[in-house]
């Protein structure tokens, strides 16, 4: 009869009225500013670079080896890399940005950069409150708000971060035995110079360095 | 309705407000204003029935010529081409014009200033006793004749329209376009001018070059 | 509870008696415009704000609740907002029909509260022909509606005016019709003696048109040609905004949008207030022992109830065609009116019949006939061509 | 009750040159015709900013009264060129603005981009990951068609309460697509043999929630849509799509099996492991608004079925092909048409190969851009607010249209 479905529907609209006053599953929206949604794990949105210790600068992983910038489909990433080489975590001399910039306006976060990186030196960040009244400015990131600790990155994605660290962890070891080796090999060398011929060897440089932590 | 019926003022009011917004009807250039001017002035007419404590034929009017009649026209004048017309100023025939308004004018008047209700009733019990009970009371019983011929006359006048409106070729109401009528669709028919449906007004007038 | 009552009339006598005599007229007519403005303005304001959270409760959303406490002044907000935005017009309207076209609407909308009648002895104007007032003052929103969308120049608009004024035209007749019962049971065209009639009580309860068989289905018939008549929805065609845009509102900005959009709601409560009087018994208490209680608190709690309504359909209900709109009202709405004119017409003869049950006999017949004819006409409208469907699967 | 095919020789009518031609012949002398009651047409032009054209889409529609005689669709207003960029970037960087294409599916684009990719470069996806497609597909389509309802009644003028049910479910999966990939909706998820990352923790019991709360959903939205009396005069016998012009006009997916032809990709091709599930493809008779809505509907309900077997039977186990890689990823020459049944139609990527590492060439076959073209021929005859509905209920996303 006329009229039948207009009643189911009116009483599906009542029940979904009276549902939202009692009922959590029908009634989802959050109040936005007050409360927030906790971020998922996995959630993306921009990149920004991983320092360890304690200065942002010096600590950066970035070696500046430009893939992220070759590989970033929109080309939001502009390194110049530095003249001068630093050590990294395992002691290496390394090159670094000298410039870093992340153009947010282009980025689209699709996380291609993180993923190509092979010193684990990008990440993806979870902030999104990033309007601003500035439309240029403020929009092009530079290499001193990117950089973030490593604390930071365990608290955004514990996981990775956790695996990420064991890894580095693991090659520093590594790198340091791989050291370690060479300057026993350099000193058992030496040491056989020595006996054999000169007793005064220079001493074994690089592996001397302390890595940064 | 009295504290009006004493202040002359009222009464003028609504005249200068009928009788300009009846001369504006006549004079615009753009017919949708002559059509708004014209509803003013049904206004007003339905205002002076009012202040003659015409209750019933006041609010009959507004519901008949500002809720209907009115509707009707600017509709009639949004169907025709242009609604800005570019007539001569000046008739041709001003004279004839002339005349006939006097003639008109004359024939409307004379028999209101002879009709023997204005000596037959005082002034001060002008005010018509027309409650609408009584006029619903007369209506069914006195005129109960002329009422129904009436009703008869609308009745058939409404099949009328039904009967033109639906005589429509069957294909627009299709919501389905043969594929000739798809394809030509909207550019000039070949059919001979349709002059079966010159009696609507609306027609005639959208066939104005 | 006399005086709680009559309290706004002894207001209005004492201060009008507080006025010097050459005044008092004024005194009177600004006294009675004065509440009534304020009262249904602000009835306009607490009707949006409580159609916006109602329908984001539908909707399962909250609605607005940051302007004030719960969003309560989210209105004052919204108001404020339009008054300060920037007043569009078109370089190609007609200026001038474009202003008045707001006033057009707003003001008939206004004037058709004067014959309401709010509470006992609160009407403005008691008029021998209060309901055909008040259709004769609706009648004339049309000419608004048509001014808005002629004179804006833009193509939606015009089509929305053309949708608005051929519903308000087709719809007016079901509207009309469905009142016209009660005009030929009560015989009488003044609003408060149609009140009066239905104040009596029998064994305690209301003698309420829509306790009847052509009462109910009329006051039904009513609320459908009233909702269609004030543009809501699922008839609410001339400002389809998902089809044309705004309709005829589509070039109106700013104050003036207030403005209409304030004379549509003014049109709804105008509706509903003649649907509570007409059916609902007016400013009469739903049972005879609160007989006592304020009149007016009553009408105006029917009031919120057929909002509540009107809003809860409005949060339901996809919309309707033109071509269907027109189908509705034409072969449906009016045929039914009629068909349940005869009915009242028949409850109104069949009152002298005495014998035990006769009550039910008459409300037996009385429905039956108008649900067969409910039905009948349902499925002529309802099936078309299209049976209901069974969906196959492929393998 | 059935158009007419102006298809069978010309199944693009609506976009010929004809078209553009008579509509600019209407606007500039529009003639009455004088057997008619009198009247012009009028040329009215929907969008690009219509509330109800999804998106920067237009319609130049020729209308007499209400009823549309002429309608040239004129999109374009959203291209960005997809194609020619993905030819000059990275099969890998090209992923991401896949996601960007239909940008309610971004999962269904991902796999259709993925199997065209493995297809050119052989790759093997591992049975985890051919699953976790399966699932997030599965899951798309649903999501797919809950907000495709809720826009259509949005049309058809309904307030947006279907909407906002329809967007309550649709958070629900967004919400497995963010943990699982980061994103709502551009999920950026699928690399060339496999999936980019293994499934969160906890993630297939949330799964599993998700989709045995939905058909208490589906059935409330069937109580609030199917029986109502408006929708149905709405939608019944409106923008009827006949099966031959369906065919020739090669429409696919949901409006092609609701003109009543049983071809769904995922039975045709049998692509991804798609020959394990049980399920039925939804046909419509008619062919109008109203078998496209149900056939959705119909459609979310099976979709449910291979969710619940695929989240059930889910295998652990690696989630790449070894051989895959990200960086130089160099296919061999040669070329690869991968398509899948995304929710909209056919999606399928064409793609050539000469060796470099980038596409010589890449093609998107957009199933929205091509059900698109047979607009007019369901609308003609039709009202206003008829052409809105048909429109909604061809599915459109302009991100694909115009690419």
């Amino acid at each position: 009869m006329l009229g039948t479905g207009l009643i189911q529907g009116l009483m599906e609209t009542a029940k979904n009225f009276v549902g939202s006053y009692h009922d959590e599953a029908r009634l989802v929206t959050v109040q936005y500013p007050e409360e927030k949604i906790p971020a998922k794990e996995n959630s993306r949105n921009f990149p920004f670079l991983v320092y360890d210790g304690e200065d942002p600068q010096a600590g950066l992983r970035c070696v500046a080896c430009q893939i992220c910038e070759k590989e970033c489909p929109p080309k939001c990433i502009y390194i110049v890399k530095s003249k001068d080489k630093k050590p990294d975590y395992t002691g290496k001399a390394q090159l670094y940005p000298a410039t870093f910039d992340i153009d947010v306006s282009v980025c689209m976060s699709c996380q291609i950069c993180v993923e190509v990186c092979p010193f684990d030196a990008i990440k993806m960040d979870q902030v999104f409150e990033l309007s601003t009244s500035d439309r240029f400015a403020t929009l092009l990131l530079k290499k001193t708000t990117l950089a973030k600790p490593n604390a930071y990155f365990h608290q955004i994605h514990p996981t990775d971060a956790a695996e990420i660290d064991g890894r580095l962890a693991e090659e520093k070891r590594k790198a340091e035995e791989k050291a370690k080796a060479a300057a026993a090999a350099k000193a058992a060398a030496a040491a056989a110079a020595t006996t054999g011929t000169d007793p005064k060897a220079p001493p074994v440089g690089g592996a001397a360095k302390s890595p940064t932590n | 309705m009295r504290m009006l019926s004493d202040i002359p003022i009222a009464f003028l009011m609504i005249a200068a407000v009928t009788l300009v917004s009846a001369v504006c009807a006549m004079s615009l250039r753009n017919l949708v204003h002559c059509g708004l001017c014209l509803v003013l002035t049904f206004v007003g007419l339905a205002a002076t029935y009012l202040h003659l404590s015409a209750e019933f034929v006041g609010f009959a009017q507004v519901l008949v010529y500002v809720g209907a009649v009115a509707i009707l026209i600017v509709f009639t004048i949004l169907l025709t081409r242009n609604a800005e017309v570019t007539l001569s100023p000046v008739s041709q025939s001003s004279l004839v014009g002339l005349g006939i308004a006097i003639a008109v004018c004359g024939s409307l008047v004379l028999p209101l200033v002879t009709s023997p209700s204005l000596r037959r009733l005082p002034a001060q019990s002008l005010a018509p006793d027309a409650q609408v009970q009584r006029i619903g009371e007369k209506l069914m019983a006195q005129y109960v004749i002329p009422l129904e011929a009436l009703a008869l006359v609308l009745t058939a006048a409404m099949i009328g329209a039904v009967v033109i409106a639906m005589r429509d070729d069957p294909e627009r109401n299709d919501p389905s376009p043969s594929p000739q009528n798809q394809k030509d669709t909207g550019s000039v028919s070949n059919s001979p001018a349709g002059t079966a449906l010159n009696s609507s007004s609306s027609t005639s007038s959208s066939q104005r070059p | 509870m006399e005086t709680l009552d009559q309290i706004f009339v002894l207001a209005k006598h004492w201060l009008v008696a507080r006025v010097p005599e050459p005044l008092a007229w004024l005194a009177t007519i600004l006294l009675s415009i004065g509440p009534l403005i304020t009262v249904f303005a602000s009835c306009f304001a607490i009707t949006t704000i409580v159609e916006r959270k109602a329908l984001g409760r539908i909707q399962n959303r909250f609605g607005p609740n940051r302007v004030g406490p719960f969003g309560l002044l989210q209105p004052l907000a919204d108001g404020l907002k339009m008054l300060i935005k920037e007043d569009l017009v078109p370089a190609q309207a007609d200026k001038v029909v474009h202003l008045l076209a707001p006033f057009a609407l707003v003001v008939p909308a206004w004037l058709t509260f004067s014959v309401l009648p709010f509470g006992r002895n609160m009407t403005v104007i008691d008029l021998d022909a209060g309901l055909l007032f008040f259709f004769a003052v609706g009648a004339s929103s049309e000419l608004a509606v048509f001014m808005a969308g002629w004179s804006s120049r833009n193509k939606y608009a015009l089509m929305g005016a053309m949708r608005g004024i051929a519903q308000m035209i087709s719809y007016e007749v079901p509207l009309v019709l469905s009142t016209v019962a009660v005009v030929m049971s009560v015989g009488s065209l003044s609003l408060p003696s149609i009140v009066e009639a239905q104040s009596a009580y029998v064994f305690g309860m209301p003698t309420w048109h829509v306790f009847t068989p052509w009462g109910l289905s009329g006051f039904i018939l009513f609320l459908i040609a009233g909702a269609a008549e004030a543009n809501r929805a699922p008839f609410d065609l001339p400002e389809a905004e998902s089809e044309i845009i705004a309709g005829y509102l589509t070039e109106y900005s700013g104050f003036k949008y207030a403005l209409f959009f304030m004379g549509e709601y003014l049109g709804l409560f105008a509706i509903t207030g003649m649907g509570i009087t007409l059916f609902l018994g007016g400013w009469t208490a739903p049972v005879s022992f609160l007989a006592t209680t304020p009149s007016w608190f009553w009408f105006f709690a029917k009031f919120g109830a057929i909002i509540a309504l009107f809003i809860w359909v409005r949060g339901t209900v996809p919309r309707l065609r033109m071509d269907q709109l027109m189908k509705f009202a034409w072969k449906f709405l009016v045929p039914l009116t009629l068909v349940n004119l005869v009915v009242a017409a028949f409850w109104h003869f069949s009152g002298t019949w005495q014998f035990p049950g006769a009550i039910f006999a008459r409300w037996l017949l009385g429905a039956g006939f108008i649900g067969g004819a409910y039905v009948t006409l349902g499925r002529a409208l309802h099936t078309n061509q299209f049976p209901p469907r069974v969906y196959a699967y492929a393998e | 009750m059935s158009l007419t095919s102006t298809g069978a020789a010309n199944p693009f009518g609506a976009l010929s040159a004809n078209g553009t031609e008579s509509v600019q012949r209407f606007s500039r002398s529009p003639k009455p015709d004088p057997g008619d009651l009198g009247g012009e047409l009028l040329e009215v032009s929907m969008g690009p900013h219509h509330p109800s054209t999804h998106g920067v889409f237009r319609m130049d529609v020729v209308l007499d009264g209400e009823t549309v005689v002429k309608l040239k669709p004129v999109f374009g207003y959203l291209h960005r060129n997809h194609e020619k960029i993905a030819e000059n970037t990275s099969y890998l960087g090209s992923m991401p603005y896949t996601d960007r294409l239909d940008y309610l599916c971004s999962m269904t684009n991902n796999w259709a981009y993925a199997l065209s990719v493995e297809k050119l470069a052989g790759l093997q996806v591992p049975e985890r990951a051919q699953y976790i497609r399966v699932i997030t597909a599965e899951l798309t389509r649903l999501l797919n068609h809950t907000c495709l309802i809720g826009f259509l009644l949005q049309d058809m003028g309904a307030l947006g309460t279907p909407m906002m049910y329809a967007f309550r479910e649709r958070e629900k999966i967004l919400d497995l697509f963010e943990s699982l990939s980061g994103a709502r909706m551009m999920c950026n998820y699928m690399r060339f043999g496999g999936c980019r990352c293994e499934l969160p923790k906890h993630w297939l019991e949330q799964a599993r929630q998700v989709v045995e709360d939905f058909p208490h959903f589906l059935d409330e939205f069937e109580a609030l849509l199917t029986g109502n009396e408006i929708l149905l005069a709405r939608s019944q016998g409106v923008g009827v799509l006949p099966k031959d012009l369906a065919i020739n006009a090669s429409i696919t997916g949901p409006m092609l099996r609701a003109a009543g032809v049983g071809y769904d990709i995922r039975k045709v091709d049998n692509y991804g492991i798609y020959e394990r599930f049980e399920f039925r493809v939804p046909i419509g008779a008619h062919g109008d608004v109203f078998d496209r809505y149900m056939v959705r509907v119909l459609e979310m309900r099976e979709s449910l079925g291979i969710l619940r077997k695929a989240l059930t039977d889910i295998p652990e186990g690696p989630i790449m092909d070894p051989k895959s890689k990200l960086r130089g990823f160099k296919p061999k020459a040669g070329e690869a048409y991968g398509r899948i049944e995304g929710p909209k139609g056919e999606l399928g990527f064409y793609l050539i190969s000469d060796g470099s590492a980038n596409p010589f060439r890449y093609r998107v076959r957009p199933p929205s851009l091509i059900n698109l073209t047979v607009l007019e021929d369901m609308c003609l005859g039709h009202n206003v607010a008829d052409v809105v509905i048909i429109l909604g209920s061809v599915d459109i996303v302009l991100g694909e249209v115009d690419r």
